[in-house]
C-alpha cells in the first residue's frame, strides 16, 4: 500500500485506532444494514465481521439477496438505499462511517476502490471514457481541489494542461487493463463499448486511485463466460502485480475457486462460514455451505435430480430469534430455531453453527447427501409448492430417459435454414436501399428427434435465440425449411393450430413472458381459450397444470408481479404445456434464476420430459445447465453450426476451437480442488 | 339616387372601437412628470393604423394625429367651419365653389394651392379610397377643377347640401403631389409633423412651427396603442401616458378620486341603440318591438352599468346633431305590464330571438345581457350572439337575425347619412335585401322613405330639420329602434395638463392648447 | 371501439383490484400531493354534479341594485358587474367547464387511441401514413390551430370543443402507439402469438390493458390543459355565449374589474386554477401506480 | 449506424409532413360557414357580392378550378415564398409576418430563460431532496405556475409589479423593461413543464449506477450530481424544448394580446377576426412550418447532447 497518509489530515473525527487492528487493510466488525420498507425495516445485513490483509483475495458468496452487495457498498460508505444502524467498517485504519465527506473522499480517492456489477450501468454515458477515467486520475492527484467548473471543463476555469497528461495516463491505464489499442478508443463513448470493454473500463476507473483494497461486485455476472474468464484472468494479474487487495462479491462459486484466497459464506446478511478457498470448496463445516455446492448441476449426474434448498432466503424482517437458515436446514433441530447459533472460531476461519454439525458427522462424505434425501421432505412440509417435484423426483429418479432410436425420423429438422435481419429503418430508406443487413443464422441443418433434449450453446450473439424464433414459427427463415413431421412449417400466423399446439415455449424472463395486467389463473388459461375450451373445462385444466409443476391453488389469483422468479417460471411451463405439445423450445430457462432455484426449475423440467415425453430444444450459455439435461449439443458460433454430437462427446473432447473455448471458460471447483 | 354607397362598417363604425364610455377607476401609483411640451396620448383606436388600406395614412391612422388636415373642420354644434378652406358657396344645386385659405405651408415648405387641391381629390381620395366614396361625397372622378390658385370647384353627382359638412372629415385630406400616402411619406398641413411609426405600438409626431394657424403649444406628441380599456387606465395610471380616451367604464370612480387626474366627459356624436330586422318574424310585428321598447329603462342602465356616463335616449340620433330627435319622439317609459300586454297582442310566440352584438364593442357584452333579462322579464327569449365584425356583418348582410345591438358615430358634422344608410330602403343597410327580396333591414319605406329624401336635399335647415324630425317619429312609433343611450366619451389625464380641446367627434380634438400647469 | 373501450374499464377495474391487493395504494396514499388531488377533484366532481340543486341563487338573474357587491354572507363570493350571485355562477360553471374537459378528453381519448392502436399493431404502411398524420397534426401549435378552426367556425362552446377535440388526439396516439411497440416485443405477446390466440384478441386483451395505464394517466392529465385551453379561447373571445356560466369565460369579464371588485375575476380564476391543480396531481399520482416505465413500484415485494 | 440515411430519412418524412401541413392548412379555408369566394369577396367589396361578381372572382382566383389544381396554384405560389396579400392593406404577407416575428421570438427567447432559469435549479433540488418537503413545495409551486390560466397571471403581474409597485411597464414593447412581464407570465407556465421534467428525469438518472462509480472515484457529491447527473438528466429537457417552442407560441397568442405586443399571435387574433383567411393561413402555415423545421433539428442535435442516441431509431 502506499504512504499511510499522517493522521492529521484524516481530521479529528477519525480517531487513531488500536494496534491490533492495524495488520487488517479492511476491519468490518458487526455490521449491521437495514433497508426500510413498508412492513418496518428488513435487516439486509445483520452483523457481518471480516476482515482482509493487504494483498489477500477474499471472496463474498451466497444467494442474492443475502447482503453481499450491500455490504461490499457500506464497506466504501454507498449506503443508499440501506443505512448503517450498527457495527464498523476500519478501512487502513480509518472508521469510514464516522469519518468526515471530506476523509471518506479521501479514501476513495486513494486507498479502496470499486467495480460494480452492471457493465450498463458502471459508465456515464454522456462523457467518453478517457474523461472518465481521466476523472479519477484528477481525483487522486488533488483530492481536496475539486472545483466544479474545472470539472465541466469551464473555459478559463479548467486547467486545461492536466486534464492533457490526465488523459494520457488514462491511455496507459486502458492498455493495461487490456483494452485494444487504447489511444483510439480514449474518445469513444461507452455504448461504443463491448460490455466486457466497458468492465474494463470499470477496471481501468478503479485502478486509476492506484487503491490498496479493490472491492468487486459481481463484476462478471453480467458477461458469458469467455469474456468473464479473460476479465477474471486480468484481476488476478493485476492484483499480483499490484499486490493489491481484493474483495470479490460473487454468487458463482466456480469464480470463488478460481481467485479467492479466501472466502467468506454469507446468508440472511449474516456470515455462516469463513476460511480459506481450498478447504471451504472441499469440506464445507457449514451445512448452507454444503448446499450451495450441491446445488451445482455440475456436481449432480446428468438428467437426475440436483439436490436443492427448498424455500427461498428470507426477508429479515424485525427480530427472528434463532439461525436464519434453520427453515431450510436439512441438519437443523429444534435449538436451531431459538437463539442466536453460536459462531465457532476454528484454526482456519469461522463457522456459524450448533455445535454438532460443526464438530461432528461433518466430516464423513456420504452424510451430506444423505442429510438432504429426509431434508428435502422435511422442507416439503414447509414449501407445498414443491411436493410434487420431490414426490415424483424420489420415485423416477431412476429410470434413465428414453434415448431416441436414430431411425426414426426426426420431429423437427432445419435445412439449410438463415435468417437475414433488416436494420431498422423507415419505408423512404427501404426504397432508398440504404438500408444494411445483419446475418443472424448462416445455413444451419438439424434435426430434433422425438423425445430427445438438444441443447444449443453459444456466445450471446451467436444466433441462439433467433434459432430457437425460426423453430417456433416466430420468425421466418430468409431461406431454407423447417420441418415439422416432415412437412414445412412457415411463421406462426400461417401455421395450423395444430402445428401451434405441438410447440411450446419457456422464455428467459418470466416477468416479460407474462401479462402483468392478468392473473396467474388466466395467463395459463389463455392458450386454451384459444383454442375454444369452454370454462368449465379451461377450470380443471388449469388446476391439473398448476398441481403438476408445483403451484397450489392460491396462486391463481394472484398477478405475476406478487410471485417470486421461480414461481413466475413455473407458470410459464404451465402454459408452455397446457395444451400438450410435443416440442417445447427453452430459451435460458434459468439463467435468470437463484442457483437454488434454477435447480428446482431443471428437475421439474426434467419430470416433465418423462411423463409427457416431451422433446426439448435448450438453449443456454450455462455449460452446466446443458450438460446436465441435454442428450445432445449443438454448439453455434456467428450464426453457424460449428460443432454438433453427443453432449458428452462435445464437452469432454471438443474439437472445434470455438467449443474448445467455451468449455475452458466455464469456472470450475474442480480447477482448484484438485 | 346614389348607385355606390359607403358601408356600414366604415362610415357607422368609424370610430374604431368607440364603445360606450364610463366613469373612474382607482389607483395607487402618481403620474410621473415629463419633460414640459412632450406628451403621451392612448387614442381607443391603434395611431398606427387598423391594417384596412381605405383609412391607413402608410401606417398612420388619420385621425387624432393632426398631421393632415380636411378643407372644412367641424364646429362643437356639428356645423361646417372654415380650415384649409375659407368659404364655399352652391352656385348651382350641383356645384360647389370653395376659396381656399392663403398661405398655408405644407410640411415640405411648399404652399398649398388649388392644384394640390385637385390633386388630391383626383388622384387619391376619388381613385385609391374604393368606390364607395363617390357614393359618399357624392363626386365622380373628373369633376373637381382648378379655378385659380385658390378656388376649386366641386360637381356633385345629385343636389347635395350635406356636402361641406361631409368633407369635413379626417379622411378627406390635403396633401401635395410629391406625397406618397400609401408609402407613408406623409406631407400635411396641419400642426404637428410625422416623425416615426412602430407599427402596432406607437406613433410620433413633433411641432410643425410654420403652421398656418401659429405653431403648437407641444413640441412632441406621441400617440400609444392600446384598444383594450383597461390597458388604457394602467397605462395612465401607472404614469406611463399623460392622457387615454375612454378609460374602462369599471375604473371611472376610481379616477375621479384621485388627485392627479382629471377626467374630463364631452357628449358625443354618437349613440348606442338596438336596430330590428323589421322584416324578418316576428320582429315584422310593431307591437312586439313596441314591447321590447316598453321593457326597457334607459336611465337604469345609464346610472348602473355605465356609471353615469351618457345621457338616455329615446331616439337613434346623438342630440349634437342639430336635426335630431328627442323631446318630440314618443317616450317609452319601462312598463312591462303594458310590454306584456303588447306581446300577448303581437304575433309572438316564445320562440328565441336573436340578438347579434360585435365582440369588440366595450360593455357590449354586458348592455346585451341586461336586454336578454329585462326580456325574459316580458316573456321573450333573447338568444345572444357576440360575433366578430366579419361574422357580424355576414349574418346582417343575408339578414339573418332579429336585433342588432350597435354603435352609431358621425366623423364629420354632416349626420344625413345615419338616417339615410339606416332607414332609405336604399341605405346600405337595406338596399341588398331590397334588390334581392324586396325587404330590407330597418327601412319602413314609403312616406319615411320620402321623408328622409327631403331631407337629405334640403338646403333650408328648419325644412330639412322638419323632415328628419318626422322621419325619426314614425321611426320610433313604429319602434323600429330601441334607442338606448346618447354616447359619452371620457378622457381621462394627468391633472396638470391644461388645454385640452375636445370635440363631439372625438377624432377632432385639438391639442395646439396642450401644456403643463407647474 | 366499445370492446377496446371495455377492455380499458375491466383493465382498470382488474387494476383496482390489483391496487387493494398489492401495496399501489398504499403507493399513492405515501404523496400527500396524490391524496390532495384526489380530494380536490373529487370536491370539484360533487360540486358538478349537485352543485345547481345547491346553489343559492339562479346563475343568470340579475340584480342590478346589488352589483359589484363584496363578498358577503347573502353572497359569499360576491356579486358580478350585472348584480349575479358568483357563487351560483361559479357551481352552474362547474358542471360546464368538467362537461367541457370531459367531453373533449374522450374524443381525443377514442381518436387517439384507436389510430395509436392500429397504427402500433398493425405496422408497416399503416403505421407510416397514421403517424405521419399524427406528426402532421402536431406540427401546429395546438391553441394556435384551435384558435384558427374555432375563429372560422364562429364563436361558440360547440366550436371550441370541437377546436379543442381536434388538436389533442395525436398525442393519444403517440403514447398508444409507443407503448404497443413496446410491450408488442414483450414475451408475454410473442408467446400469445404462437399459442394461436386471435390478432384481435392480442389488441384487445394483451396490449390495450397495458396500454390503459398511461393513457388513464394522459387524460387526466389532458382534463387540465382543456380546462386552460378553453379559458385561453374564452379571452380570445371565442368561448361561451352571454350569459353562460363558462369560468373561462366570467374570468375574462371580469378581468376589467381586477381593481375595483377583484372577486369577480378571481373567484373563476382560483376554481380554475384548483381544478387543473388537482387533475395534475390526480394524473402524477395515478403515473406513480399505473405507468409500467414505473412498474417497480408494482414490483416491489418488499 | 451512420448518419446519411437517417436523415434522408428524416428530411423526407419531415417533407411528407410539411406537405400534410400546407394541405391542412389551405383546407382551413374550407372550413368557413358558406362559400369562401363569396365570404371573401364580401370582406374586400364589404358588401353582399352580387353573383356576377362571385362568378368574376372565383374565375379570376381559378376558384373555378377544381379543388386540387386551387391548391396546387397556392402552394407554388407559396413554394416562390409569396403568402399573397392581406385583403385590407395591400401589405404582403410575409412582409406581415416578418414585422411581427421579432417581438414574438423575443417574447419566447426570453420566457425559455425564465423558465430555464426556473426550472433547472428547483427541479434539482427537489429531486435531490426527492419525498421531502423541499421536494413537495417546489412540485407544488411548479404546479401554480402552469395551473393558473396565464392571461390571468398576465393581469395579476400588472396589477402587482406594474400598478401597485410600478417596477415594470404595464403593457407595449419595444424595451427590454415591457419585456420581462410577459417574459415571465409565459416562463413560469413552460417553467413548470420543465421543472417536473428535470426533477423526474433527474431522478431517473441518480439510480443510475455510474453515480456510484463516480462517487467511489472520491468525487464531491456536488460534482456528482452537476456534472454527472445532471449533465443526463438534461437530455431530454433539451430536447423537449423543440416541443415546448408550440407551448410558446400557444402563449404568446394570449399574452401579446394581454401585454399590447403586435407580434405574431395578436397579428394571427386580428386576422382571424377580420377574416382575413391569407393572413391566417400565412400564420399558421408558418407557425407550422417552423415547429417541424425547429424539431428536425433538435432531433438531429440528439446526438450530440445525448451519446447513446442511434439517429437510426425509428424517428416517429
Amino acid at each position: 500500500m502506499t504512504t499511510t497518509p499522517p493522521t492529521l489530515e484524516y481530521g479529528p473525527d477519525d480517531a487513531a485506532t488500536p494496534d491490533d487492528e492495524s495488520t487488517d487493510l479492511l476491519a468490518v466488525e458487526n455490521l449491521q444494514v437495514q433497508f426500510g420498507t413498508y412492513d418496518g425495516p428488513v435487516r439486509a445485513v445483520d452483523g457481518v465481521s471480516f476482515s482482509v490483509e493487504p494483498g489477500e483475495t477474499v471472496g463474498i458468496v451466497g444467494e442474492s439477496g443475502c447482503g453481499k452487495s450491500v455490504t461490499a457498498r457500506s464497506i466504501v460508505g454507498l449506503q443508499e438505499p440501506g443505512e448503517v444502524v450498527g457495527g464498523t467498517v476500519h478501512i487502513d485504519g480509518v472508521n469510514v462511517h464516522e469519518a468526515s465527506d471530506r476523509t471518506r473522499r479521501r479514501l476513495r480517492g486513494d486507498t479502496v476502490s470499486m467495480v460494480f456489477q452492471d457493465p450498463d450501468q458502471t459508465l456515464n454515458p454522456a462523457f467518453d471514457v478517457g474523461e472518465q477515467i481521466a476523472e479519477s486520475l484528477k481525483v487522486h492527484d488533488q483530492p481536496e481541489r475539486q472545483r466544479l467548473l474545472d470539472y465541466l471543463h469551464a473555459p478559463l476555469f479548467a486547467s486545461r494542461s492536466d486534464w492533457r497528461d490526465h488523459r494520457k495516463r488514462a491511455v496507459e491505464l486502458m492498455a493495461q487493463v487490456g483494452i485494444d489499442d487504447p489511444a483510439d478508443r480514449v474518445d469513444d463513448y461507452p455504448h461504443e463499448f463491448s460490455g466486457g470493454m466497458r468492465q474494463r473500463a470499470g477496471l481501468a476507473i478503479a485502478l486509476a486511485s492506484d487503491p490498496d483494497l479493490l472491492i468487486a461486485d459481481e463484476p462478471t455476472t453480467a458477461l458469458d463466460t469467455t469474456t468473464q474468464a479473460q476479465l477474471l484472468d486480468r484481476f488476478r494479474r493485476l492484483t499480483d502485480e499490484r499486490n493489491m487487495a481484493t474483495l470479490l462479491i460473487t454468487h458463482d462459486l466456480g469464480v470463488v475457486a478460481d481467485i479467492c484466497d479466501r472466502v467468506v459464506v454469507l446468508y440472511a446478511g449474516q456470515v455462516m462460514e469463513t476460511g480459506p478457498t481450498d478447504r471451504v470448496l472441499a469440506e464445507p463445516h457449514h451445512p448452507y455451505t454444503r448446499a450451495l455446492l450441491e446445488c451445482r448441476t455440475s456436481r449432480a449426474a446428468r438428467k437426475q435430480r440436483v439436490p436443492t434448498i427448498e424455500g427461498a432466503v428470507p426477508d429479515r424482517l424485525g427480530e427472528q430469534p434463532g439461525c436464519p437458515f434453520a427453515p431450510r436446514c436439512p441438519a437443523a433441530v429444534d435449538t436451531c430455531q431459538e437463539g442466536k447459533p453460536p459462531t465457532f472460531e476454528r484454526d482456519d476461519g469461522t463457522v456459524r453453527c450448533r455445535e454438532g454439525v460443526v464438530f461432528g458427522e461433518s466430516d464423513d462424505d456420504g452424510g451430506p447427501v444423505l442429510e438432504y434425501g429426509c431434508g428435502e421432505t422435511q422442507c416439503a412440509r414447509e414449501d407445498s409448492s414443491t411436493t410434487s417435484d420431490t414426490a415424483t423426483a424420489t420415485a423416477r429418479s431412476a429410470s434413465p430417459p428414453p434415448r431416441p432410436d436414430d431411425d426414426t425420423d426426426p420431429l423437427v429438422s432445419l435445412e439449410g435454414v438463415s435468417k437475414r435481419y433488416q436494420q431498422a429503418g423507415g419505408l423512404l430508406r427501404r426504397l432508398l436501399g440504404t438500408d444494411r443487413c445483419l446475418q443472424a443464422v448462416d445455413d444451419v441443418t438439424l434435426e430434433i428427434a422425438a423425445g430427445e433434449t438438444l441443447g444449443l450453446v453459444g456466445e450471446s450473439g451467436s444466433g441462439k435465440s433467433t434459432l430457437a424464433d425460426l423453430v417456433t414459427g416466430l420468425e421466418t427463415p430468409t431461406s431454407g425449411a423447417v420441418r415439422f413431421d416432415g412437412d414445412p412449417v412457415g411463421a406462426a400466423g400461417t401455421r395450423t393450430a395444430a402445428t401451434l399446439h405441438d410447440v411450446g415455449v419457456v422464455f428467459q424472463n418470466p416477468r416479460s413472458s407474462l401479462n402483468p395486467r392478468l392473473p396467474v389463473a388466466q395467463v395459463i388459461a389463455e392458450p386454451l381459450y384459444a383454442d375454444g375450451w369452454e370454462d368449465q373445462r379451461r377450470r380443471d385444466r388449469v388446476g391439473e397444470l398448476l398441481e403438476s409443476v408445483g403451484l397450489s391453488e392460491r396462486h391463481t389469483e394472484r398477478y405475476p408481479h406478487e410471485l417470486s422468479g421461480g414461481q413466475l417460471q413455473r407458470v410459464a411451463i404451465a402454459r408452455a404445456i397446457a395444451l400438450e405439445p410435443r416440442l417445447v423450445v427453452l430459451d435460458e430457462p434459468v439463467s435468470a434464476l437463484d442457483v437454488s432455484v434454477q435447480a428446482r426449475v431443471l428437475n421439474l423440467l426434467l419430470e416433465l420430459q418423462r411423463e409427457l415425453e416431451l422433446t426439448y430444444l435448450l438453449i443456454s450459455h450455462d455449460l452446466d445447465v446443458v450438460e446436465h439435461v441435454s442428450d445432445r449439443v449443438v454448439v453455434l458460433s456467428n450464426g453457424e453450426v460449428v460443432e454438433a454430437g453427443q453432449t458428452e462427446r462435445v464437452l469432454a473432447e471438443p474439437s472445434h476451437p470455438e467449443t474448445a473455448a467455451l468449455v475452458e471458460a466455464v469456472p470450475r471447483l474442480e480447477h482448484s480442488s484438485q | 339616387m346614389m348607385d355606390t354607397a359607403p358601408t356600414r362598417r366604415q362610415l357607422l363604425t368609424a370610430g374604431v372601437g368607440a364603445g360606450i364610455v364610463g366613469l373612474a377607476g382607482c389607483a395607487e401609483t402618481s403620474l410621473d412628470a415629463e419633460a414640459d411640451g412632450t406628451f403621451t396620448i392612448v387614442p381607443t383606436a391603434d395611431p398606427t393604423g387598423t391594417g384596412d388600406s381605405w383609412d391607413n395614412w402608410g401606417g398612420m391612422t388619420p385621425y387624432w394625429t393632426r398631421v393632415i388636415e380636411p378643407l372644412v373642420w367641424g364646429t362643437d354644434g356639428m356645423q361646417p367651419q372654415p380650415w384649409l378652406a375659407t368659404d364655399w358657396t352652391a352656385t348651382d344645386d350641383t356645384t360647389w365653389v370653395f376659396d381656399l385659405r392663403e398661405g398655408v405651408t405644407f410640411h415640405n415648405g411648399d404652399e398649398m394651392t388649388a392644384d394640390d387641391v385637385v390633386h388630391s381629390f383626383e388622384e387619391d381620395i376619388l381613385t385609391e379610397r374604393g368606390d364607395f366614396v363617390h357614393g359618399w361625397l357624392h363626386v365622380e372622378p373628373g369633376s373637381v377643377d382648378r379655378i385659380d390658385d385658390y378656388t376649386v370647384s366641386f360637381e356633385t353627382t345629385e343636389p347635395f347640401p350635406g356636402f361641406p359638412g361631409t368633407i369635413a372629415h379626417n379622411m378627406i385630406d390635403i396633401q401635395p403631389a410629391e406625397a406618397d400616402r400609401r408609402a407613408g411619406e406623409i406631407i400635411g398641413t396641419g400642426p404637428f409633423t410625422l416623425a416615426e411609426m412602430e407599427q402596432g405600438q406607437q406613433l410620433r409626431v413633433e411641432r410643425f412651427e410654420d403652421y398656418w394657424g401659429g405653431a403648437p403649444e407641444p413640441t412632441e406628441l406621441t400617440f400609444r396603442a392600446a384598444e383594450d380599456a383597461t390597458t388604457r387606465t394602467d397605462l395612465l395610471v401607472a404614469g406611463e401616458v399623460d392622457l387615454i380616451y375612454e378609460p374602462a367604464t369599471s375604473r371611472i370612480d376610481g379616477l375621479r378620486e384621485r388627485g392627479d387626474v382629471r377626467i374630463e366627459t364631452e357628449q358625443s356624436s354618437g349613440s348606442v341603440f338596438v336596430s330590428i330586422n323589421i322584416h324578418r318574424e316576428p320582429t315584422d310585428d310593431a307591437d312586439l318591438r313596441r314591447a321590447l321598447n316598453y321593457a326597457i329603462s334607459q336611465d337604469e342602465i345609464v346610472t348602473t352599468v355605465l356609471e353615469g356616463v351618457g345621457q338616455p335616449a329615446s331616439g337613434p340620433l346623438s342630440t349634437v346633431i342639430d336635426w335630431a330627435a328627442d323631446e318630440e319622439l314618443p317616450a317609452y317609459e319601462r312598463d312591462r305590464d303594458r310590454a306584456r300586454d303588447l306581446v300577448s297582442q303581437s304575433s309572438y310566440d316564445g320562440e328565441e330571438l336573436t340578438c347579434l352584438v360585435e365582440n369588440d364593442m366595450d360593455d357590449g357584452r354586458t348592455l346585451v345581457q341586461i336586454l336578454q333579462e329585462e326580456y325574459e322579464k316580458i316573456g321573450v327569449t333573447l338568444d345572444v350572439e357576440v360575433l366578430e365584425s366579419a361574422s357580424l356583418r355576414d349574418r346582417t348582410d343575408r339578414g339573418e337575425f332579429h336585433l342588432e345591438l350597435g354603435t352609431s358615430q358621425s366623423n364629420s358634422p354632416a349626420a344625413d347619412y345615419i338616417m339615410w344608410e339606416n332607414f332609405h330602403t336604399m341605405g346600405i343597410s337595406n338596399k341588398d335585401l331590397y334588390e334581392a327580396e324586396g325587404t330590407g333591414l330597418h327601412n319602413l319605406g314609403g312616406e319615411v322613405d320620402e321623408l328622409i329624401e327631403t331631407g337629405f336635399q334640403s338646403h333650408d335647415p328648419d325644412e330639412k330639420r322638419e323632415a328628419y324630425v318626422a322621419a325619426q317619429r314614425e321611426i320610433m312609433d313604429a319602434g323600429v329602434v330601441i334607442p338606448l343611450f346618447y354616447r359619452e366619451y371620457v378622457v381621462a389625464a394627468d391633472a396638470e395638463l391644461e388645454g385640452l380641446d375636445l370635440h363631439p367627434i372625438d377624432k377632432f380634438a385639438q391639442w395646439g392648447e396642450l401644456t403643463r400647469t407647474t | 371501439m366499445s370492446v377496446a373501450l371495455e377492455s380499458i374499464a375491466s383493465a382498470v377495474g382488474r387494476r383496482y383490484r390489483a391496487l387493494r391487493t398489492s401495496r399501489t395504494l398504499a403507493t399513492f396514499c405515501a404523496n400527500p400531493l396524490n391524496v390532495a388531488g384526489l380530494s380536490i377533484v373529487t370536491a370539484i366532481t360533487i360540486a358538478a354534479v349537485i352543485g345547481p340543486l345547491v346553489a343559492p341563487y339562479d346563475p343568470t338573474t340579475q340584480d342590478l341594485a346589488n352589483r359589484l357587491q363584496g363578498p358577503s354572507l347573502a353572497h359569499p363570493f360576491g356579486t358580478d358587474q350585472l348584480g349575479r350571485d358568483l357563487l351560483s355562477r361559479l357551481l352552474y360553471g362547474a358542471r360546464l367547464s368538467l362537461g367541457i374537459a370531459v367531453a373533449v378528453t374522450t374524443i381525443r381519448l377514442v381518436l387517439g387511441t384507436t389510430i395509436g392502436l392500429l397504427a402500433g399493431y398493425t405496422g408497416g404502411w399503416v403505421d407510416e401514413a397514421l403517424m405521419r398524420l399524427v406528426d402532421i397534426q402536431l406540427a401546429f401549435p395546438g391553441l394556435v390551430l384551435a384558435l384558427v378552426i374555432a375563429g372560422i367556425l364562429g364563436p361558440s362552446l360547440r366550436n371550441v370543443m370541437l377546436a379543442l377535440a381536434v388538436v389533442g388526439w395525436a398525442s393519444y396516439a403517440r403514447l398508444v402507439r409507443g407503448t404497443v411497440l413496446a410491450t408488442k416485443e414483450r414475451d408475454f405477446v410473442r408467446a400469445a402469438r404462437l399459442m394461436n390466440v386471435s390478432r384481435f384478441r392480442i389488441a384487445t386483451r394483451h396490449l390495450l390493458p397495458n396500454v390503459a395505464g398511461p393513457v388513464v394517466v394522459l387524460a387526466t392529465l389532458n382534463m387540465g390543459t382543456v380546462i386552460l385551453g378553453t379559458a385561453g379561447l374564452s379571452f380570445i373571445g371565442l368561448g361561451a355565449q352571454p350569459p353562460t356560466p363558462e369560468w373561462g369565460t366570467m374570468l375574462a369579464d371580469g378581468r376589467h374589474h381586477l381593481r375595483t371588485a377583484w372577486w369577480i375575476a378571481n373567484v373563476p380564476g382560483v376554481a380554475i386554477m384548483c381544478t387543473v391543480l388537482g387533475f395534475t396531481l390526480l394524473g402524477d399520482g395515478l403515473r406513480d401506480v399505473l405507468d409500467p416505465n414505473h412498474e417497480t413500484t408494482l414490483e416491489k415485494r418488499t | 449506424m451512420d448518419t446519411a440515411p437517417y436523415l434522408v430519412h428524416r428530411f423526407g418524412t419531415s417533407l411528407v409532413v410539411l406537405a400534410g401541413v400546407s394541405v391542412v392548412t389551405y383546407g382551413l379555408l374550407f372550413l368557413t360557414p358558406g362559400d369562401p369566394a363569396e365570404v371573401i369577396l364580401s370582406q374586400q367589396l364589404d358588401r353582399q357580392p352580387s353573383e356576377a361578381e362571385i362568378e368574376a372572382f372565383r374565375a379570376e382566383h381559378g376558384m373555378d378550378e377544381p379543388v386540387p389544381l386551387q391548391y396546387a396554384d397556392w402552394l407554388t405560389d407559396v413554394l416562390r415564398g409569396d403568402l399573397g396579400t392581406s385583403y385590407y392593406s395591400d401589405a404582403s404577407i410575409s412582409a406581415l409576418i416578418l414585422d411581427a416575428l421579432p417581438l414574438t421570438l423575443e417574447l419566447a427567447a426570453a420566457s425559455v430563460v425564465v423558465a430555464l432559469a426556473l426550472a433547472i435549479p428547483t427541479g434539482v433540488l427537489s429531486a435531490v431532496h426527492r419525498g421531502t418537503a423541499i421536494d413537495r413545495a417546489s412540485q407544488l409551486g411548479a404546479l401554480v405556475g402552469v395551473s393558473m390560466p396565464n392571461f390571468w397571471l398576465g393581469y395579476l403581474l400588472i396589477l402587482v409589479f406594474a400598478l401597485t409597485l410600478g417596477v415594470f411597464p404595464v403593457a407595449g414593447a419595444g424595451s427590454y423593461s415591457q419585456l420581462v412581464l410577459p417574459a415571465v407570465t409565459l416562463g413560469t407556465g413552460m417553467a413548470a413543464v420543465l421543472t417536473r421534467l428535470v426533477r423526474s428525469s433527474m431522478l431517473d438518472v441518480l439510480d443510475e449506477g455510474y453515480l456510484d462509480t463516480a462517487r467511489s472515484k472520491g468525487l464531491r457529491e456536488r460534482i456528482v450530481v452537476y456534472k454527472h447527473a445532471l449533465r443526463n438528466a438534461l437530455v431530454p429537457v433539451v430536447t423537449i424544448l423543440g416541443v415546448q417552442l408550440g407551448a410558446l407560441l400557444n402563449g404568446a397568442v394570449v399574452i401579446e394580446i394581454v401585454f399590447q405586443r403586435p407580434g405574431l399571435g395578436m397579428l394571427l387574433v386580428d386576422a382571424v377576426f377580420e377574416r382575413n383567411y391569407p393572413v391566417v393561413q400565412g400564420i399558421t402555415l408558418f407557425t407550422a412550418v417552423a415547429f417541424v423545421v425547429t424539431n428536425l433539428l433538435v432531433d438531429l442535435s440528439y446526438r450530440y447532447l445525448d451519446p447513446r442516441v442511434e439517429l437510426g431509431g425509428d424517428p416517429t
